[in-house]
């Protein structure tokens, strides 16, 4: 048996297995679930690479559980899928390197980070479930396999948001208000899929998309489907859940509710173009992404100003980031339907977009990552509370530096290079959008400056007098994630050549998309 | 005024929903069923099983299955991780 | 239109969770909301599988030469019926945890996250 | 070359940027350091002149947060009052909004097309 | 939360055994017959239920251990994703042992059929695996509300 043809199933089967292993270990030792979760996400992460490197090189992959062929034709002649499959692209398989290092890194934090609570395993078992559901919304090609996937990383991440909750009643809270959120999203996801099934008879994406031809159902199913998505992933008006969720969190959950949030994103971008393409009135549906994206930005970060909660702040942030997302790949749709512009400028706008879902991850990481090495030491988010800790906590420091540099858009770090993509050809596109967008950047850097200022600098305070730097394995993640924004800052040219530009390709052309499941039909 | 936007929110709502309850396949003659008759047809000399909607669950999507019992394990472990310190 | 009165039926259901959703303020009438639409989709899927005169599709001691009903909607619909289960225990469970911090499950009151 | 991003309409490349702020920032090093010959050291020309009060102690001259941008968010009063009253902390609002948010995209995409 | 009366115990003591084989047999024969894992392992947590309703939630952490649910949960996850490891020289999940002619893998007799049931390969083992999975998981999830009901009322008291 040639294992190499499994790797997209053992990327998600792996740390499945350890999730269900994890509360029969932790009978024995309580401390091997630590040990056990960051293998199983090591294993996955190298899996994910060596994938990478084969799709990059080979092609699109697609692997079918429970039969070999992807596709079987009936004798009526026409052919398509009747199994569940993975479909992994080139932005699959984008996402999901996102998703691999996001959560080792998170796993590798939570080593020392979860000192302070009982309940260890559970922890473990549901960080690993969060991921197994991140990976499966990346990977999957089937729409009600989706759904279950959603639903596995909602329902993960509400435990996860409340697990504070026996002690303060805050976690319990934010963790209500995402669920009740995420599940009446994930029903109307499901009733999409029902008007899809209804319609069609199929339930494969890339069979969907071949037969589509927005009718008025299709019309409805977009209009139950976008704004969903876009809930979870935070675009405003529909953002309040996100600094609940985000500020009650513990620290590496935040970071992979971040991963999470951008899963959904790109299942609306999946939506948009792999399902609907071209056959959909391209300037409204891109004119209400850019819209989002607008009222993300703007919002999000005067909001982000006038907060106290430094998780609060950096969530307010995580959305007026994900504006950027949306009007880079707005401006991308908008313009799908002719091929000059999209030549001219739409690809350009949408690489700014896709790369800098990447930058964001990396970047809003480790941002949250050292608020939770502050919350570590001093015991409190409250930015009136803390003063004077760069006396204390050097590394911290400088990696704070580095990502609020990083997020703020300051060259040469890589929130730079992406922001300066999504500058340039929006401004092509309407130069009033890239104006808002260059506002926004500058407001970012302001209060990150009030962070700064407020948590860093300042003397000594004699509250804080036993403070020092956190534990080695929070040090070793934020490092890591330092690292690779300074080098996706300085060679910005590698990632968006070798990893974006193929990314941005295979959303746009849905014809490939289509045929690597149908054969080219 | 808050409630009034809403409320007319909702009436919008509910009236695209029954525009697409109206528009659906007519209810009892479903007009395209190629997976379904082949799953009808081939699902016993696959799987061996007589139950065509078992053979659904466990061999065609058996995947989503398996994400189901973890979801249920996810929620299992959700509760039991909320009530934990919770003496008996 | 009255052929298609079953489908009607299920979008009243999920109409009315909607506005349970929307408009009560007591957090177990939103988990019954969020039930309530739950059970609407379930029934739509259901619905979307009916065969006028079939039977279920299953061939033990059915009679014979009788057309069967949609297997797949039949199956998506355990599945998600048993998602349905997992939300519901969790935010019950949340539900609880909420009334023990705050004494309350007025959605006015249980709001110390705000701006 | 190594690190040079093609933007559409120019290029960018960290590298260069480096080695020009390495440039600049060595000839502003070098300015500096002519110096100003009215300038002399250990006078109390390099006092701070705090309009003759006694100096405070460093505890008490800690900036917190709440306090800083105050003038803005004061100036923009107007923009922020009905913003920070949309957020309220209410979970009926957040359901709200998304059938809000549902029923504009389904007039946008559905009736337009 | 409180035991109830003598006629209700009493009821129980004589229902909840034929509720729970009724529920094993819709586990056993879910590839033959309408039900399957999760209907069965639901109709014995409902049995699960009945007795802690019945007998209160301290009477009956007597007999109806937690920590065992959860382990016979972690095994039953286990054996259903084993199973599916298994078939992993052709695909992830697939049916290795239908119409095999070993365990359950005689072929079906195509068409209506009274049922066998030696057929249908992993089936009848991944539902026995989900079964025991969805008991158990009903199990750990009516205990531990119960015990947090419990918990909550306390503390309000106080």
């Amino acid at each position: 048996m040639n294992l190499s043809n499994h790797i997209p199933i053992l990327i998600i089967a792996i740390p499945l297995l350890a999730a269900f292993l994890v509360p029969l270990i932790s009978r024995i030792n309580k401390k091997a679930t630590g040990i056990l979760t960051t293998l199983a996400l090591s294993v996955s992460l190298l899996l994910t690479i060596v994938l990478a490197v084969k799709i990059l090189t080979v092609g699109p992959q697609v692997y079918v559980f429970g039969a070999t062929s992807p596709s079987l034709t009936l004798p009526s002649g026409l052919k398509f899928p009747i199994r569940i499959m993975f479909q992994i692209d080139a932005m699959s398989i984008f996402m999901g390197l996102i998703t691999a290092v996001v959560s080792f890194l998170g796993a590798t934090y939570s080593l020392s980070f979860t000192k302070k609570y009982d309940g260890v395993d559970k922890y473990y078992s549901l960080l690993l479930l969060l991921t197994v559901g991140i990976f499966g919304m990346e990977f999957t090609g089937d729409i009600f396999n989706f759904f279950v996937f959603l639903e596995i990383a909602s329902i993960a991440s509400v435990a996860l948001i409340s697990f504070r909750g026996v002690d303060l009643g805050e976690p319990a809270e934010a963790g209500f208000k995402y669920m009740v959120v995420s599940s009446v999203s994930a029903l109307m996801v499901l009733f999409a899929i029902g008007i899809f099934y209804g319609e069609y008879d199929v339930l494969n994406i890339a069979a969907i998309a071949s037969v589509i031809k927005y009718s008025q159902l299709d019309k409805i199913a977009l209009g139950l489907l976008m704004p969903v998505l876009a809930m979870k992933a935070g675009a405003v008006p529909m953002h309040m859940w996100t600094p609940d969720a985000y500020s009650e969190a513990p620290a590496p959950i935040t970071m992979m509710l971040v991963a999470a949030s951008q899963a959904s994103l790109y299942a609306l971008f999946r939506v948009v173009f792999s399902l609907y393409n071209i056959s959909l009135n391209t300037l409204t549906v891109g004119w209400i992404i850019i819209i989002f994206g607008l009222l993300s930005m703007f919002i999000g970060v005067t909001m982000a100003i006038i907060q106290k909660d430094i998780k609060r702040l950096m969530a307010y942030h995580a959305i007026s980031q994900t504006g950027y997302m949306l009007l880079g790949v707005g401006v991308g749709l908008a313009v799908l339907a002719n091929p000059e512009a999209l030549k001219n400028y739409g690809i350009t706008a949408m690489e700014g977009g896709i790369f800098h879902i990447m930058n964001h991850a990396m970047y809003k990481g480790l941002l949250f990552l050292t608020a939770g090495a502050l919350f570590f030491r001093t015991g409190t988010r409250d930015l009136n509370k803390m003063g004077g800790l760069a006396h204390y906590m050097k590394y911290t420091t400088i990696f704070f530096i580095i990502g609020a540099a990083a997020i703020a858009g300051l060259p040469p770090f890589n929130g730079f290079a992406s922001k300066l993509l999504i500058y340039e050809s929006v401004y092509k596109f309407n130069p009033l959008l890239s104006i808002i967008a260059m506002v926004v950047s500058i407001l970012t850097l302001a209060s990150f400056v009030k962070v700064f200022h407020s948590a860093f600098l300042g003397p000594k305070l004699p509250q804080f007098k036993e403070v020092k730097e956190v534990p080695r394995s929070m040090v070793f993640a934020m490092a890591v994630l330092s690292c690779i924004i300074i080098f996706f800052g300085l060679f910005p040219d590698l990632i968006v050549k070798n990893l974006v530009h193929p990314a941005v390709m295979s959303l746009i052309e849905q014809l490939q998309y289509t045929g690597t499941v149908l054969g080219g039909m | 005024m808050k409630k009034i936007i809403f409320g007319l929110a909702f009436i919008i709502f509910f009236s695209f929903l029954i525009v697409s309850a109206i528009n659906m396949r007519t209810f009892g003659e479903p007009t395209i069923s190629e997976m379904d008759d082949y799953f009808i047809e081939n699902a016993q000399n696959e799987t061996g099983a007589n139950n065509v909607v078992t053979s659904i669950v466990f061999d065609y999507r058996g995947f989503d299955t398996l994400g189901e019992a973890t979801v249920l394990f996810t929620a299992v472990v959700g509760v039991v991780a909320l009530f934990r310190g919770v003496k008996k | 239109m009255i052929g298609n009165l079953p489908y009607v039926v299920v979008v009243i259901s999920i109409g009315l969770g909607i506005y349970t959703l929307m408009f009560k303020r007591n957090l177990i009438k939103i988990a019954i909301g969020i039930c309530l639409i739950e059970n609407g989709v379930n029934l739509f899927l259901i619905t979307l599988g009916y065969r006028k005169g079939a039977v279920a599709p299953i061939y033990t001691y059915a009679p014979s030469g009788q057309a069967m009903v949609l297997p797949t909607p039949q199956a998506l619909t355990l599945t998600s019926i048993v998602i349905g289960i997992a939300t519901t225990a969790l935010i019950l469970s949340i539900a609880m945890m909420i009334y023990k911090h705050y004494g309350t499950l007025d959605t006015d009151q249980v709001r110390r996250l705000k701006g | 070359m190594l690190g040079l991003l093609e933007t559409g309409s120019g290029f960018w490349s960290a590298i260069i940027w480096i080695l020009l702020v390495l440039v600049i920032g060595n000839l502003v090093i070098y300015i500096r350091n002519k110096g100003e010959d009215s300038y002399k050291k250990n006078t109390e020309q390099d006092k701070p002149f705090i309009s003759g009060n006694p100096e405070e102690s460093k505890e008490s001259s800690h900036l917190s947060a709440s306090h800083i941008y105050w003038g803005f968010t004061e100036a923009l009063k107007g923009y922020y009052n009905p913003l920070v009253k949309m957020h309220t902390g209410n979970i009926n609002d957040y359901s709200s909004w998304i059938i809000v948010i549902t029923a504009i995209i389904l007039i946008m995409v559905g009736v337009s097309g | 939360m409180k035991e109830m009366s003598r006629i209700i115990k009493t009821v129980t003591n004589f229902v909840y055994g034929f509720i729970i084989i009724f529920g094993f047999y819709i586990i056993v024969h879910g590839h033959l017959t309408p039900g399957g894992g999760f209907q069965g392992g639901a109709v014995v947590g409902s049995a699960f239920a009945l007795l802690l309703i019945s007998y209160g939630s301290m009477n009956s952490n007597k007999f109806l251990k937690e920590d065992i649910f959860s382990l016979f949960e972690g095994f039953g996850l286990i054996l259903f994703i084993v199973l599916g490891f298994s078939g992993l020289g052709i695909t992830f999940f697939y049916n290795f042992l239908a119409n095999s002619g070993g365990w359950f893998g005689d072929t079906a007799v195509i068409g209506v059929n009274p049922g066998d049931m030696n057929t249908a390969g992993v089936i009848p083992l991944m539902n026995i695996a989900v079964g025991l999975e969805v008991l158990s998981a009903f199990g750990v999830i009516v205990l531990t509300m119960a015990r947090g009901a419990e918990f909550t009322k306390k503390k309000e008291n106080s």
